[in-house]
Formats: structure tokens, C-alpha cells, sequence
């Protein structure tokens, strides 16, 4: 093989290329749902812009795979800006995608809440506006491990991003209005709580080192999906010791009336298998009836990730009927297909 | 006298080569401060960004000291993403615009263009000095040039202080908690640990004295 | 936390149950779908048995999810039977689940090849008919890194028994009878070639210890999916070069006919995310046309795993009709779902 | 004289404890032969199923030697799975049809449970000597021990002697090229590491020379 060796363990050209060469293998495997626009750098959904329907569009750094570009197509996301690995995008490439799915009934960012994402959402919503598209943004902060406080750039946006897009882009489908969608994404934030855990760092391809390194058998506790370190470390224990911590945090914060009917989402960081998840999950279904909440709709496996972190992350979304029915209804993209 | 030293637009050209120098220089121990309280990718966000304005500025050689910042500023904003595009990229805009289309510029301007540059990112960011952000290398500079050449003090010499002072300013941020941006995620963990925005921000002044003394 | 950690980095309770309690998060989490038998240590479809219909069934070590368990549902396996990680299942299981699926028009068995599995399904088997349940075994070996000859025990069973179970699985649904629904997996097999490489060992619970040592820089080619070291090390060079490899290895092995229309099944081993994924199937699209063939369908994610190995896996398999058919017919279980 | 050694169920329950106990002491032993040609499982697959046996014999205290060997080789293939588990519990299972219902047996009998033993393993594994597997500990220790009592050896020693020729068969394995199991994907890179099932197995033959030995 190569003579100059590459010193990672991963698959790569160019680093630099890295997220180019992913989303042109995305778009090659599902030319039934999207196309990657490489000027723009940008996934559009392939029948975008739909006439009278609010377009729906997000985006972020790259390395969080299958989110956001993996969410494209029917009943979900419109556009996609994928920025550098861990690297918001740039306003142009979110002007360009809102100008793409404009149907003329105006268009939602679903923004995660980190500076950088808010900041460029920002300046492209402004731009948005002078070219004539109505903008609506709306930030994501659904991290209970961060204290929304003057102290802090507030709540981080981690998985009750992929059910917002789930739910507010069923929502557009069933063409509610530009407010509808948008209030729809506000509603699921709310609603939503979440808590990441990792077992391990991740090594983003531009530097080829490890964010920070974690000694076997510590945790991080509260961590975010950028591989970095988590609000503090602790000894690792028992699987149902973690998501006694998981399901605590979430819990308390959500405080969930009595009862309640919830969605229970156990995501993994990329590089925890599907037989810890389930293990995991396992666990959160005892221990959420426990908590007097009733889990009746699920969702496991690795959706909102840190490039190959070992860890996992719990999102509780307090449900209602409306919630749920866009929840059901008919989804088409490449990581979360049902009902067509 | 040296104070009344005269810029223009090779200031700016050079301004920005000397960036973009330092940051390819940097840019490795840029990414281990980010790595440590962030997400270790401030040295590649600038490196990305500076190479693009020295390109874009080569391309559009002959424009005014103005037009060539706003350029500048509009180049970060749309290759750099992350937090520092937007406040870097408004900042030289907004710096930029202020100078207008007049071909040369002095002193006191150059402290009104830098006084633009820290409000912008001021009211973008909402960050003020303590919270552990490129404000507390920025604002620290721009008081100290703007007084010193109130006291007459030549300006390379002022723009020395203003450079030590952002540099003063970037050490500062050591031993405080971040209120602002990823680090603020870490809580009391973030404590102990350098800014990586203030320590490029140190860098980009120390870089603006280099190109004003180099052309005098 | 826990005094007494956890030195791995795995969420885990005790290792001698993680498959256990994994198989009773993965019934939690799908109750629509499927139930999971303790006493049996079964993965069962909760409408099994279907009187008249062919069922199916397969089995294995664990440590591959969502492979077995991850497939039971409408449109493909009736039933999964998972060993301890890593080790093949043992007669009792299959014998329970091949009872709880027949549904009076014979039960066919899928085995991997590797002498542990087929050793098991055959004295399961012997049972299965000493107590009058029909039995159609096919074995899948379609890793053209193991030369088949007397030298060997064979080529393993690896990307092609995903394949199988969901084709085959469409042929069940539509009534095939027992003889239909096993030429169809012994069809698959003839008609599909894999070859995999890993960038990194893993770790199975029951040791917690590596598999083998793999430096960074280098690939181990020709790996199966237990995390065994492949039939050659070699350094490490770029996504281009490692698909060029595998494409070669399994063109030159199926000789498909020239324009033949191909399913293009790139598999990651559990470690290595998706957005490496991506980027080798946009690869791998390329290569596939150039060698004259046309990729019209494909798959693209970790499916059939080594726990968290870093690494990914080629299968091509050639479509005719039929096959095309039985792959866009409804399914719905955990892991794959479309037209449902 | 001591070749007339009568043995009996007590034989066998002892012989599968003293296997059960070595498997122990072996396990990560047996576990590291595997993970270097196989999957690195032998050991816990050994110690699972061995554990089970003892378990089972327990239970069904005061049957004949021959079901014993019938009821310990269902037991393996029910709990051990992997290559190991058909083939120990085959051969367990025919070595004890072999024995039928009689209370006692002697050094002939041994033979033919042995030879039983062999033959189902080598029925269902299709693996000659020399195929780098539990056989090729099995069949030297299977002819030694028939020799040896032809030749009149007193049956302990003749185990003792069967056992050192399973050890030597064990360590013959190292320079082969596995030809079966999964140590045969690796090719070439078979060569050189010894073979866990032949290890377990001159651990097994071993532990029948020491049941046999206390017993009388
Ligand atoms: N709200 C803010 N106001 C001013 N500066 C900020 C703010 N948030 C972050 N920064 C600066 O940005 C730097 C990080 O920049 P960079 O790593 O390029 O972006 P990101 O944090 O999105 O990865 C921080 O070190 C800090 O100096
Ligand atoms: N066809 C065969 N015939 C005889 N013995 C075999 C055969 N295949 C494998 N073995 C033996 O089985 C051992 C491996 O057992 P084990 O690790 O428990 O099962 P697995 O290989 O399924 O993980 C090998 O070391 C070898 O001695
Ligand atoms: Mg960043
Ligand atoms: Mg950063
Ligand atoms: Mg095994
Ligand atoms: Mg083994």
C-alpha cells in the first residue's frame, strides 16, 4: 500500500477534503432523496424548493454523522450546511441553502446552541432578509449538563435536535405555516432534556490527535458532541450506574409530569456498539417507569455523534398527541426511515 | 515625526501577510489551547481564514485600505465558521468602513478602525473583559494605543504597548472561568488554561505593529 | 460513582451478561416487533409462528449487532439465536427457536461459516428432524479472503448473510415454500463476495483485553468479523488506495458480467463512523462503475460488526429480477426498515 | 495388580472436577492461545462448560460411569457452543453409549471410550493429525494408552505415559499451518503459536491420569 503511511485510524484522502468526499458519497448513495451542491457546500433535498411548503434547514460542524445531512428528504430537513469537522459553517453556505428551499412560505433554522452556530446563523438570517426570504431561527439548548446562567454561552444543542427535525419537518410536510414549523421546533426544545456521557475522546482528522485523553476506566459526565471533556471526571462504574446519573439529571431538570408519556432516545457518540446501546436502553426503560413516566416511543442507536467517541447520551422528550402524530408520521431520509 | 507616519493600503496588505504568517507559525499551539478548553480547531479556523484574505487581497490589489478590510472581514466571515469568523470577520468590516474610500490614513484613525473592530465584536459576542475571550486582549490594546498616542508617543512605539498590552491581557485569561463560548461549558475546568481567541488576538496586534513598522 | 470500576471502556454490568441484558433492551425498546425468550436466549418475531409460512432463522456469536436480533421482524428473520460474544449459539437455542417459528411449511437455518456455527446448527438440525420439524440448512461463505480448499475450513460467512436474510426474508413473506426460500440464500451467497479490513482490534468483554495489538499506520487485510487479525498487515494508505483493495479483491473473486447491475454493501465494523463511511462508498461508487458494473442499489452503515472494531467491509452482490424484488419488498425490524 | 484397576462413576465425576479445575487455572492461558489463531474465547468456553458438568453430575449422583459421560457431553454441547462444544460433547457422548449401563469398568473399556471420543470428533470435525487441532493431542494419546496396556504397562502409568504423548502431540501443533477452525483464515500466520484445543485437550488427558491415580 501507501508508502507515506496515514497515521490514523481512519479512512482518509486529505483531511482537508475529508467532509467534501463524505457528502459526495452521501449524495452518490441516496440520489433518490438529495444532491450535494459542492460549489455551495451544501445537501439539498432532491425535489427542494417545494412550493407553499416552509423549508426546513440546519446545520453544524461536520463529525456528528448521520445529523445533519443524513436528515434530508421527506418528512424531515430540507438542507443541510455541514461546516469543517466540529467547525460551524459559514452564513454563505446557509444563505444559499435557505435560498434553495424557499417555496415562498418562508424558512426555519434549527440552530444548536454554540456560539459559533448561532453567530453564523445569525449573519445569514440578516442576509436572508435583505434578499427578501422570511427567516425564522430557532436555537436548540436542550444540554442539562451546562447551567443556563450569565456564567455560560447557555444550554448546548444535542439530541433533541434530531427530534425537532423529526417532528417540525413533519410539521412542514403537513404544510403548516412558517410560525407552525417554527413553533414547533421551540415546542420539542422545551419539552426536551438530554445528558452525554463518554467513555473515551475522539480524534478529529485535521489534528490526528486525541481531543483529550481519558485513562480506562474513567468517565466523563455532561459532555457535549464536539469531543471535548465533559463538566467533570469520575471513576466508571456499573452501566446501571451511569444511567442512574443519566436518567437523574434528565429527570430533574425535565421534571416530567406524573405519568407522562415520553420518548426515550438513547444515542450513542459513534463508537459504542448497538449492544451497549441496547443494554443501555434497558436500563432507561426501568428506570423512567420507575421515575413514574411512561416511555411509548423509542429511538436507539448512534444519530447525533463525536466522530468514533465511546459514549452515549440521554434525550427525554415529554410528549402530547400532537408530538406524538408527528413523531408517526412518515419519514424518508437516509438514517431514519418509516411509514414509506 | 514618526507619529505622523502615514498608512495605507500596503499597511493593510501587509497587515494581513504578517497574520497569516504567524498563524501557520501558531496555528498547532492555537489547537492544543482550543483542545483544552474547546474543540481544538482554533489554529486551523485562522490559518483557513488568513490564507483566504491574503489571496483574496492579492486579487484585488489597488483598492483603497478600507475596501481592503471590509474585503478582509468578508472573507473570514464566509471561510472561517466557528465563533471566530463572524467576530473577526465583523470586526475588520466594520473597521473597514469607517476608513472609507480615503487612500491613506494616520494615527488616529487607525485607533478609531481598531475602537470599530472591538464594538463590533463587543455587540456581537456580548463579551466583556473578564470573561475570558478574545475582548480581553482586544479591548486592553485599543485603550492603550488610542491613550499613548493621546501623550504624544510615537507610533510604532504605541502600537508596541498596544501589542504588550494584548499580550498582558491574553495572560490574564489564565486563571479565569470562561463565561463565554465552549469553554464557559467546562465550568471551574476551563480555569487555568489560556484563551486560545485572546492568544491570536495578541498575535494579530503584535502583527499590526510589524507591518506599520516595516513601512516606515 | 462505582468504587470498584469498570477498567473498560464499556458500559456494561456484569460481562458475563451483557448479551443478556442487551437482548432485553433490544425487546424493550421494540415490542411492536419482537420478544425475547430468557429461557431460550431467543430473539423471536411476535407474530411467530405464521401458520404457512416458511420460517427463518439464523444465529451466531454476539458482538455483531444489530446482526441477528437487530433483523427479526416482518420481511426478514423469524428468530435470531445469539451466542456469548464471539462464540456460536448452542443447539438448545436454535432447536427452541426453529419450534417457535415453524409454522407447518418448514423452518430454513442461515449459518455463517465458521466451523463453531456450523457444528451447532448440525446437531441442531439432527434434533430439529428427530422431532419432525423440516429443516433446510444453507451455509453463507462468501469472504474471498479465506481460500476455500482443503487447507481451510473455508470461506467465512460475513456482508453476504445480511443480505440473505433480508431477500430471503421477502421470499418467506411472499410464501415461498421451504425449498423456494433456501435457494434463495444459497442464491445470494453464489451471487455476493466480501472483503474487509480493519484500522483497530476490540475489545470482547469476557477478556477485556484487545484481540491483537495494530499499530496506528497500519490495516490488517482480509479480517473476518471477530475481531480475529486478516490474512495480511500492511501500512496504512489513503481511503483511494484501501478501496482499490477491496474492490479488486472482490470483482476478481465474483467475475460479475460485464454492465451487470450490483448491490454495493459498505459495512463499518462498529468503530469507524459514518462520515468514513460515506467517503469510501463514494469511493467504492466510482471504482464499481470504471470495473464496468452499476451499483443500482446499496447499503451503507455498520450492520454486521466486530463490537467497536475500527474497520469496513465491501460486499457486491449481483442482482437479477428477483433479487431486486425481494430487496425493495417491505421490511420492518430494528436495523432495516423501508416500504413499511 | 494395579493394571486390574477397577473404576467406576466416582471416576468419572472425579475426572470432570479435576478438568473443571485446571480449565480454572488455564482459562486465561487457553484465552491468549486463542486470541493469538482464533477468537479468544477457548478458555471461557472450556471453563462455562466444565462448570456446567460438575453442576450436572452433582445433580444426578449414583448413575452409572456411562451416563455420567452421556449426561457431561450433553451438557457441553448445551452451555460451551463455539467448535468446541460439539465436539467434546459428541465425543463425551459416544465414549458413555460405549459404556452402557454397567456399574464399573477397566483399562480396556477406557481404550474404547477414548477411541469413541476420537472417532466422533474426528467424524464431525473432518480434522486429520497434523490439522493443527484438539486431535492432534487426542489420537497419540488414544494409540499410547492402547499400546501401553497391550504391552501389560499398569494403567496409571500407561495414562501417564498417554498423557505426556497428548503434551507432546500439543506442542507438535506450534510449526504447523492450521488446516481447520478458525486458526485456518490466518494462513501462514497460523504458524508458529500452539493450538488451544490441543492444549485443553492434553489438560483433559492429563486430569484423567490424576482421577484415575487417586482414586486407587
Ligand atoms: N461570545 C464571544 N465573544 C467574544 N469572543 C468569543 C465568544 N465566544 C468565543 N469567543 C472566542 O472564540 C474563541 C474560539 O474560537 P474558535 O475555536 O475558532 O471557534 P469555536 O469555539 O466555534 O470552535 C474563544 O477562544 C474565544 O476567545
Ligand atoms: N474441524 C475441527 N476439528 C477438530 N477440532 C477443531 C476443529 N475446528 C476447531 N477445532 C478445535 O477447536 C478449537 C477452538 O475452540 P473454541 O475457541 O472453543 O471454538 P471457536 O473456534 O468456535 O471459538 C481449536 O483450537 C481447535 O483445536
Ligand atoms: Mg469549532
Ligand atoms: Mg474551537
Ligand atoms: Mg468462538
Ligand atoms: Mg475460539
Amino acid at each position: 500500500m501507501a508508502v507515506e503511511t496515514n497515521q490514523m485510524r481512519k479512512f482518509l484522502n486529505d483531511p482537508a477534503r475529508v467532509v467534501k468526499e463524505s457528502l459526495a458519497g452521501l449524495a452518490a448513495a441516496h440520489p433518490e432523496l438529495l444532491r450535494y451542491d459542492a460549489a455551495a457546500q451544501i445537501i439539498v433535498r432532491k425535489d427542494a424548493p417545494k412550493q407553499g411548503k416552509v423549508g426546513l434547514i440546519s446545520g453544524g460542524g461536520s463529525g456528528h454523522e448521520p445529523l445533519h445531512g443524513g436528515f434530508v428528504g421527506l418528512g424531515m430537513l430540507d438542507a443541510a450546511c455541514p461546516g469543517e469537522v466540529f467547525t460551524s459553517p459559514v452564513p454563505a453556505q446557509m444563505l444559499a441553502a435557505t435560498k434553495a428551499v424557499d417555496g415562498g412560505a418562508g424558512v426555519v433554522h434549527i440552530v444548536k446552541n454554540y456560539t459559533g452556530d448561532v453567530l453564523n446563523f445569525k449573519l445569514a438570517a440578516e442576509e436572508a432578509a435583505d434578499e427578501g426570504v422570511k427567516v425564522s431561527s430557532v436555537v436548540i439548548d436542550d444540554d442539562v449538563a451546562v447551567q443556563d446562567s450569565l456564567y455560560t454561552a447557555g444550554r448546548r444543542g444535542v439530541g433533541a435536535t434530531v427530534l425537532a427535525e423529526k417532528i417540525a419537518g413533519a410539521a412542514a410536510e403537513a404544510h403548516a405555516d412558517l410560525s407552525k414549523v417554527s413553533e414547533t421546533v421551540k415546542k420539542v426544545n422545551e419539552r426536551a432534556r438530554s445528558f452525554g456521557v463518554a467513555l473515551s475522546s475522539c480524534v478529529p482528522p485535521a489534528s490526528g490527535k486525541p481531543i483529550f485523553e481519558l485513562p480506562e476506566g474513567q468517565i466523563e459526565l455532561g459532555i457535549g458532541i464536539h469531543g471535548e471533556p465533559g463538566r467533570k471526571r469520575a471513576s466508571l462504574g456499573s452501566a446501571t450506574e451511569v444511567v442512574d446519573v443519566m436518567v437523574e439529571a434528565v429527570i430533574s431538570d425535565l421534571k416530567p409530569k406524573k405519568g407522562a408519556k415520553v420518548l426515550a432516545f438513547v444515542n450513542g457518540m459513534g463508537g459504542t456498539p448497538l449492544l451497549e446501546l441496547y443494554l443501555i436502553y434497558g436500563e432507561v426503560e426501568k428506570k423512567l417507569r420507575a421515575a413514574g413516566v411512561e416511555p411509548v416511543r423509542n429511538l436507539v442507536g448512534s444519530y447525533i455523534t463525536s466522530l468514533e467517541m465511546a459514549g452515549a447520551s440521554l434525550t427525554v422528550l415529554e410528549l402530547d398527541e400532537e408530538l406524538t402524530g408527528y413523531w408517526d408520521a412518515p419519514v424518508h431520509t437516509p438514517a431514519l426511515r418509516w411509514g414509506i | 515625526m514618526i507619529s505622523e507616519r502615514v498608512m495605507d493600503a500596503a499597511t493593510i496588505t501587509s497587515w494581513m501577510r504578517e497574520i497569516d504568517a504567524v498563524m501557520r507559525a501558531e496555528r498547532d499551539h492555537l489547537v492544543q489551547l482550543d483542545a483544552a478548553i474547546g474543540d481544538g480547531d482554533h489554529g486551523t479556523n485562522m490559518v483557513r481564514g488568513f490564507e483566504a484574505v491574503v489571496q483574496a487581497l492579492d486579487a484585488d490589489a489597488g483598492a483603497p485600505p478600507g475596501k481592503l478590510l471590509v474585503l478582509a472581514g468578508r472573507t473570514l466571515v464566509s471561510t472561517v465558521g466557528g465563533a471566530s469568523g463572524p467576530l473577526w470577520g465583523s470586526a475588520l468590516r466594520s473597521g473597514g468602513r469607517l476608513l472609507g474610500d480615503s487612500s491613506t490614513f494616520e494615527g488616529p484613525q487607525l485607533v478609531e478602525v481598531l475602537g470599530a473592530a472591538l464594538a463590533s465584536i463587543k455587540d456581537l459576542g456580548t463579551a466583556a473583559v473578564g470573561d475570558k475571550t478574545m475582548v480581553d486582549a482586544l479591548e486592553p490594546a485599543v485603550e492603550t494605543l488610542r491613550s499613548q498616542l493621546r501623550e504624544g508617543t510615537p507610533l510604532d512605539q504605541a502600537l508596541d504597548q498596544a501589542a504588550a498590552a494584548a499580550e498582558a491581557g491574553m495572560r490574564a485569561t489564565i486563571p479565569l472561568q470562561a463565561r463565554k463560548g465552549r469553554a464557559s461549558y467546562l465550568g471551574e475546568r476551563s480555569v487555568g488554561h489560556q484563551d486560545p481567541g485572546a492568544t491570536s488576538t495578541a498575535l494579530i496586534i503584535r502583527a499590526l505593529q510589524k507591518a506599520v513598522g516595516e513601512g516606515s
